[in-house]
């Protein structure tokens, strides 16, 4: 019987200690924001999709040498870059850089092994595309847009 | 009522999942019911299956650590810390001393909050809305922390063999000690919006009873584990990477029930805080990578790794022949063997009551399919 | 009906109560409206978010929006459902959360019909909804569905008793079932609630089980059941059933104020026999809130639990304070 | 059975080969080899013990299919590693009824390396589909396939020189 009555007085007092905490948060102000309109600042190291980046002594020019690298370590096989010799050039002129973004897991691979750093991550995180083409990113012409 | 139920008469079968509320992803349990009561529930697993074991035999082994991310997106960063752990003990190298308080710092970060969603989940899966949305203002700082030194908020891929891609600087550790004391601060608030609420204590309080014998049967690990009374954790069992230098507790509870699963899981809280306390004031200088070579061969012979996940036991055992392929790589996840037993716990359960028990298993449906 | 139109006219008592029907119309839409607003408002301001924000000032046009929306959706009717019992399920619901309206007296002056048994009557119709939320269970042809009618029906069944039994203490005090007799008993600031405040508590946690709101929201426990008996709806049939169940709160709110917050009794206004429904509806939604505050804060009972608190608890303290009631009255 | 010698001890009676191996190099501290015919014995000593399942697994050598059986202590540190290789059926005697864990692990081997365990109480493809069951993802090319000599460590290597794989690629 006292614990009939005990249960009683403890579980009502537990009930209206939560409830405390409620009405506490229901005047405190909100933490989140309305997305589209308000952002978040983003961290500078976040990683998004990777982009070529320009030479900061030739600005317009990326620093691509074609090595094929970045190709042949991707875990996802989701880069095709092509390069070709061109007269009075020296090296390999890069022609095509696609990046197949649906099959990237951003693992920053390619950004590690690329010898001349070449590549970077970009700080794009919304994507929007109606087939899976959409997605195929093409960096060279992303980097020569970007002039 | 049980010769009844003995007879199997009355019984219909409700399928749970794999999309249901409270299954936690692609889970289907198949239930034999009678009334409200469960009878026999049978999962049915696959749902979320990936085959990451023949994915690991058939590339090179550093296309494995996109992967690693991917079984549980919840501990990323603890499955990352096991691939990159086994490579280094069967190739025979070290990561230097940063990197390892690194990953432990980041290990520890990610499993508060992995802890901190499975308690907001737990309470909506009794019905309580609201914990959920403050657990994750708290669990929100910690993926920024994260965000800033790994670059991605749930899927890291952050640790490389040999050490890690970024060092973290000053600025990480001030905000890490800026949470620690925030995290602190929210305990109580907690303790008396969940653990002290009749209606919380009600619903898990003497259910789902787990006890020692049946643990070992079914290979239990984890915090479940260690509300039977066990006081089993690899961190200290088979200390890996720097946790020896560390003074942390194995909080146990010996009732094994659900409440005990789930004061023991807030109880780690407190001392995944301690580790990262400890962690961030002994972190020595130097690089947070060490020199590995280019094209690392796995060497033949084989090698385990454990490491303590939020959930249990975790095992990467790789088997290397001399190529840079392994040549077989077993995952042994913890959800796995905690949710097989599942049948023998819940029979004769209520269906609130299993729906209380998975969510104080802390399931995550894609490292058990993997 | 045709012979009085032939007359000319219509006898004003059934003027009045078309009227009132109308009126009460008005309120349940409107209290559809307002109650879905501030439950998903509060909500988001409980868990710190702002809630509704992007249709009209601070998102208050969001809840006819989503009227439109669901008007507009298609009816999904299932296979091997019950076809008649499907469709009449949702209405069944609804029309009777109408009646109960013009029974209330909002203000001495506000009040469609007043019933020697308002308070029978309005508690006869509201228990009509226990069949259609059974029916809506059946008929779904859902597992799920018809585990959350069950409940239902179980629960609704069982805290009637402790509901009535409080009810039977007031109406051993006022003498009258008659819904303004008891409203005009308390007048003078002395309500009922300061008298017996237990049986305020127990009629208070009775209606939550009754309108089957958290932590009593078993029917529908969607962590369990998904959506319990309102699974298989879609469009109009369940909005109807949105409805109906704000409704529902908002007319168990009501009796409790008619019965233990002192119905319309407030500060006096200027032309108090109509505004002083103002004091009405300020209690009814004080009420409203703080059921959605424990809403917003409580896990969900288990079904034993839940039948084991009504008969260990309310059933035994209501019989007590019954007898007490009895007993001090007749001293 | 308190320490992992008087495990080994225990060992004696099955009688099974046990070697005791490096554990900072392999992760385990026993390593065991087992006839077929020893495997439920062999549980069920374990299964006196502290001791859980911690995962079944297979390798497909040119021998055939090798399952192995991790157990490990929850008392003290003692991770051990059995290796069985598979009946000339390509079956195995199961061990589900002594340890209940075996269940899944059992199942999914059967699931990617075709092994049989006999007796075992629901077989069914867990992890797979129920119509993928000849499918047996884990089993290799014929001109892929390695005995245990192609991936058993060198250890002699390995003991004067912790990391002979970086020492080969530097040179």
């Amino acid at each position: 019987m006292k614990d009939y009555f005990a249960l009683i007085f403890t579980g009502g007092k537990s009930l209206i200690v939560g409830m405390m905490i409620t009405l506490r948060e229901l005047f405190r102000p909100v933490v989140t924001v309305q997305y589209p309109r308000e952002k978040l600042p983003l961290s500078p190291n976040y990683r998004g999709h990777t982009i070529l980046i320009r030479d900061e002594e030739k600005p317009e020019k990326h620093r691509c040498i074609s090595c094929k690298m970045c190709e042949r370590e991707c875990p996802s096989n989701c880069i095709d870059l092509a390069g070709e010799k061109r007269e009075g050039v020296k090296g390999m002129v890069l022609i095509k850089y696609r990046l197949d973004f649906t099959k990237c897991s951003l693992c920053g691979t390619c950004v590690e092994v690329c010898p001349p750093n070449a590549l970077d991550f970009s700080k794009v995180y919304q994507h929007v595309g109606f087939s899976r083409e959409d997605f195929h990113y093409d960096l060279l012409a992303m980097v020569e847009e970007d002039k | 009522m049980t010769t009844m139920a003995e007879k199997g008469e009355h019984r219909y079968i409700l399928n749970m999942g794999p999309q249901h509320p409270s299954t936690h992803g692609v889970l289907r349990v198949i239930l034999e019911m009678e009334g409200e009561y469960v009878m026999d529930p049978q999962p049915v697993l696959g749902y979320g299956h990936r085959m990451h074991e023949k994915m690991a035999e058939s590339r090179p082994w550093p296309n494995f650590l996109p992967n690693a991310a991917r079984m549980d997106y919840l501990s990323a960063l603890i499955y990352n810390h096991g691939y990159v752990g086994v490579v280094e003990r069967l190739a025979g190298i070290e990561a230097t001393p940063r990197a390892e308080y690194i990953r432990v710092i980041t290990s520890e970060l990610n499993r508060l909050q992995s802890h901190l969603l499975w308690l907001g989940v737990l309470v909506l899966d009794l019905g309580a809305f609201t914990p959920i949305m403050y657990t994750f203002e708290d669990r929100e700082k910690i993926l920024d922390i994260l965000e800033d030194v790994t670059g991605s908020r749930l899927t890291y891929c952050y640790m490389r063999v040999g050490g890690v891609v970024r060092d973290i600087d000053d600025k990480f550790v001030e905000r890490t000690r800026e949470y620690i004391s925030w995290q602190r601060s929210r305990m109580p608030m907690y303790d008396k919006l969940v653990t002290g609420n009749i209606i919380f204590r009600k619903r898990i309080e003497k259910i789902g009873e787990f006890n020692p014998d049946m643990a070992r049967r079914y290979g239990l690990t984890g915090p479940v584990l260690r509300g039977t009374g066990i006081p089993y954790d690899i961190r200290r069992a088979e200390p890996y990477s720097v946790y020896p230098e560390f003074d942390f507790e194995i909080p146990t509870e010996t009732t094994g029930d659900c409440m005990a699963a789930y004061l023991v899981r807030v109880r780690e809280i407190e001392q995944s805080l301690r580790i990262l306390e400890q962690a961030l004031d002994k972190l020595p200088a130097g690089p947070a990578m060490a020199k590995v070579p280019k094209k690392l061969k796995l060497p033949a012979g084989d090698a385990c790794y454990a490491v303590e996940s939020p959930r249990g036991e975790l095992v990467y055992h790789l088997t290397g022949d001399g190529s840079d392929t392994p040549y077989r790589m077993k995952i042994r996840v913890p959800s796995f063997s905690n949710l097989s037993l599942l049948p023998e716990l819940c029979r004769g359960m209520l269906l609130s009551d299993l729906c209380a028990c998975m969510g104080s298993l802390d399931l995550v449906i894609p490292e058990i399919d993997r | 009906m045709s012979t009085v139109m032939n007359t000319g006219f219509l006898p004003l008592e059934l003027l009045r109560i078309i009227f009132a029907l109308i009126c009460a119309i008005v309120i349940v839409f409107g209290n559809a409206v307002v109650m879905g607003y501030l439950e998903r408002k509060l909500a988001g301001r409980f868990q710190r978010r702002p809630g509704p924000m992007e249709v009209g000032w601070h998102g208050i046009l969001q809840l006819a929006v989503d009227g439109v929306k669901l008007v507009g959706k298609q009816l999904i009717i299932p296979k091997q459902t019950d076809r008649v019992l499907y469709r009449l399920a949702p209405i069944i619901s609804f029309a009777p959360a109408i009646m109960p309206m013009v029974v209330i007296p909002f203000a001495p002056k506000l009040q469609g019909r007043d019933f020697d048994i308002g308070l029978i009557f309005i508690l006869a119709v509201v228990a009509i909804n226990v069949l259609a939320i059974l029916i809506a269970g059946w008929s779904s042809n859902n597992k799920y569905s018809l585990l959350g009618a069950m409940r239902s029906v179980a629960q609704n069944v069982a805290y009637e008793i402790p509901m009535l039994l409080t009810l039977l203490s007031v109406i051993l005090v006022t003498g009258t079932f008659s819904l303004r007799g008891i409203v005009e008993a308390q007048s003078g600031g002395a309500w009922f609630i300061f008298f017996m405040p237990v049986a305020f508590l127990i009629f208070f946690a009775a209606t939550l089980a009754e309108t089957n709101r958290a932590p009593f929201d078993l029917p529908e426990a969607e962590s369990e059941l998904t959506a319990g008996f309102m699974t298989e709806f879609s469009g109009m049939g369940f909005s109807l059933f949105f409805m109906a169940e704000y409704t529902y709160m908002f007319i168990a709110c009501s009796l409790t104020v008619i019965l233990f917050l002192g119905g319309w009794s407030g500060p006096p206004l200027p032309y108090g026999e109509y505004t002083s429904a103002l004091w009405f509806f300020a209690k009814v939604y004080a009420l409203l809130l703080t059921m959605i505050w424990i809403r917003w804060t409580f896990p969900r009972v288990r079904f034993d639990q839940l039948l084991n608190f009504c008969w260990k608890y309310l059933v035994p303290f209501s019989l007590v304070h019954l007898l007490v009631t009895a007993v001090v009255l007749k001293l | 059975m308190e320490s992992k010698d008087s495990v080994i001890a225990a060992f004696k009676k099955i009688p099974v080969k046990v070697e005791e191996v490096d554990f900072a190099q392999r992760g385990y501290h026993l390593e065991i080899r087992l006839e077929s015919s020893q495997l439920r014995a062999f549980a069920e000593l374990l299964r006196t013990g502290n001791f859980y399942l911690s995962y079944v697994s297979g390798l497909h050598l040119t021998t055939g299919i090798d399952v192995s059986y991790q157990f490990a202590n929850y008392g003290f540190p003692c991770r051990l590693l059995a290796h069985v290789s598979a009946d000339a059926d390509n079956s195995l005697p199961t061990i589900a009824d002594i340890f209940q864990g075996a269940n899944w692990h059992e199942r999914e081997t059967k699931d990617f390396y075709g092994v049989i365990f006999r007796n075992h109480p629901n077989l069914k493809p867990l992890l797979l589909a129920e119509d993928m069951e000849d499918l047996k993802p884990l089993l290799k090319k014929e001109q892929a396939l390695k005995d245990r000599a192609a991936i058993t460590r060198v250890e002699k290597i390995a003991e004067d020189k912790p990391a002979p794989a970086v020492k080969k690629e530097d040179a």
